[in-house]
């Protein structure tokens, strides 16, 4: 798993490529905390290049998106979102925690 | 009809490897993407448990795997030496809660069932706790 | 010449392809006036898929910085212009009116 | 050596093929992107020229287009039958203004000669005015 981060004005983008499961999901977590540390609570989070996330992957999402949602201070948007997965994440009604975009600059736009 | 068996690690770092073993037999026996991708996350998220609930932490014993070839799909068997459990009486997540109230657990066993065709469980002395998973080729 | 626009919280995207001459400029002023008209001047150019400019299409787009400049009320920032492209537009001097940034999304996410 | 003559109508719609004819030439004269790019550049502002200045409007006039691969590169000329002018009196550009006080003209005879390397004018009252355009092959 690859996590690049880049700094906006109203928004911070995560790209992330690679494998999300029980290995990689602590690194990502790191990171996102780190990006919530500074009290940034509105992300982008570029899915594209991911092709695999296992329920842990979703926990780490899923707690980001708490954390960030708290006191409506912000959002986790998801950006393309393979279909497989999408699906899986469906399957257990985690889907509609998350806004889902098709392009990175929609995302960050509507903040 | 191919099968095959390898021990791996207990351990998270296995995991990726255990994926790439699956999805080779799986393209194997036929299955779509979606089915290779569906077993890859059943038999990821079995073999996570084996690691946190049997072994109870990773590097705390093997993850024995089997796959087998079949004309209608692939058939999976993971065998572990840790505490055994039972499936039935783990109850199924609440799907559908408001965000705050969701807990960061309880969804594996659930997602398995749901990705594969047929799962069975048994436990016993000599053999350990024998999970097999099939994912029918469409 | 294809223009698509999407209109964004804080900005618009115009995505133009193909060429951009004579023939085909006056259809692109018309599309950006129709949104600097609508008050709307944070406008990001996408010229990732634009392989010609003649002097006629700059003209249109110094044109609309000058607008969206006027009174600090907006910028026009262009993405992946081509070398060959910016090349000819530094050789005349026009290549320090605009903000040219390598992704849509650092564009949007600069407003 | 190839040579090569069309005649274009004197009207925007035509400057994508000229520049296609253009190209291809180019493309045989062994130009770089670079050199294909720079001279396209150089007839596209050429002919607009001759559209808006020499004929003062679209569909007045045609556009005479010869190409001559040389073994060192590309020749273009360009003839037209409107009004002659004397690209020596027409001054340059002033470049790097301020973007408040930049005026939407005077480029294109500039750029021209930026993206050549020789740039020829002449008018005669039996031929009319030729322009010819050379692009070395790097
Ligand atoms: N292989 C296993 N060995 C022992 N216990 C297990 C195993 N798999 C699941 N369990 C038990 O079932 C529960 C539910 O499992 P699961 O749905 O995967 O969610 P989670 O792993 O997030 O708790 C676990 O908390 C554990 O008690
Ligand atoms: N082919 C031509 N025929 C007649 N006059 C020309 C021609 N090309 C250029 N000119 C004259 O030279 C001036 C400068 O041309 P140019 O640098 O291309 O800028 P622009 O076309 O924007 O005015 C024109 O305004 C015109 O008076």
């Amino acid at each position: 798993m690859e996590i690049k981060h880049s700094q906006f004005k109203r928004c911070d983008l995560v790209r992330i490529s690679g494998r999300l499961d029980s290995a990689t999901a602590p690194t990502l977590e790191e990171r996102l905390e780190e990006i919530t540390e500074a009290g940034r609570y509105r992300l982008v989070l570029d899915l594209s290049e991911v092709d695999f996330i296992s329920s842990k992957g979703w926990w780490v999402l899923i707690n980001t998106q708490k954390k960030c949602k708290r006191f409506n201070r912000g959002e986790v948007l998801l950006v393309n979102v393979q279909p497989q997965i999408r699906e899986s994440l469906n399957l257990v009604g985690m889907g509609k925690y998350f806004r889902i975009y098709d392009d990175v600059a929609s995302a960050v736009g509507s903040f | 009809m191919k099968s095959a068996r390898r021990l791996f690690a207990g351990r998270y770092d296995s995991l990726n490897e255990i994926r790439e073993f699956i999805a080779e037999a799986a393209q194997e026996a036929g299955l779509d993407s979606q089915g290779v991708y569906a077993i890859k996350l059943a038999v990821d998220e079995a073999c996570c448990n084996i690691i946190d609930h049997a072994y109870g932490g990773e590097n705390r014993g093997d993850i024995d795997c089997q796959v087998d070839v079949r004309s209608d799909g692939l058939l999976v068997t993971l065998i572990d030496q840790g505490k055994p459990f039972d499936p039935n009486k783990v109850p199924s997540p609440q799907i559908g809660k408001p965000l705050k109230e969701v807990k960061p657990r309880g969804v594996g066993l659930y997602l398995i069932k749901k990705m594969v065709d047929k799962m069975e469980y048994r436990t016993s002395a000599g053999q350990g706790n024998v999970m097999r998973l099939f994912k029918h080729k469409r």
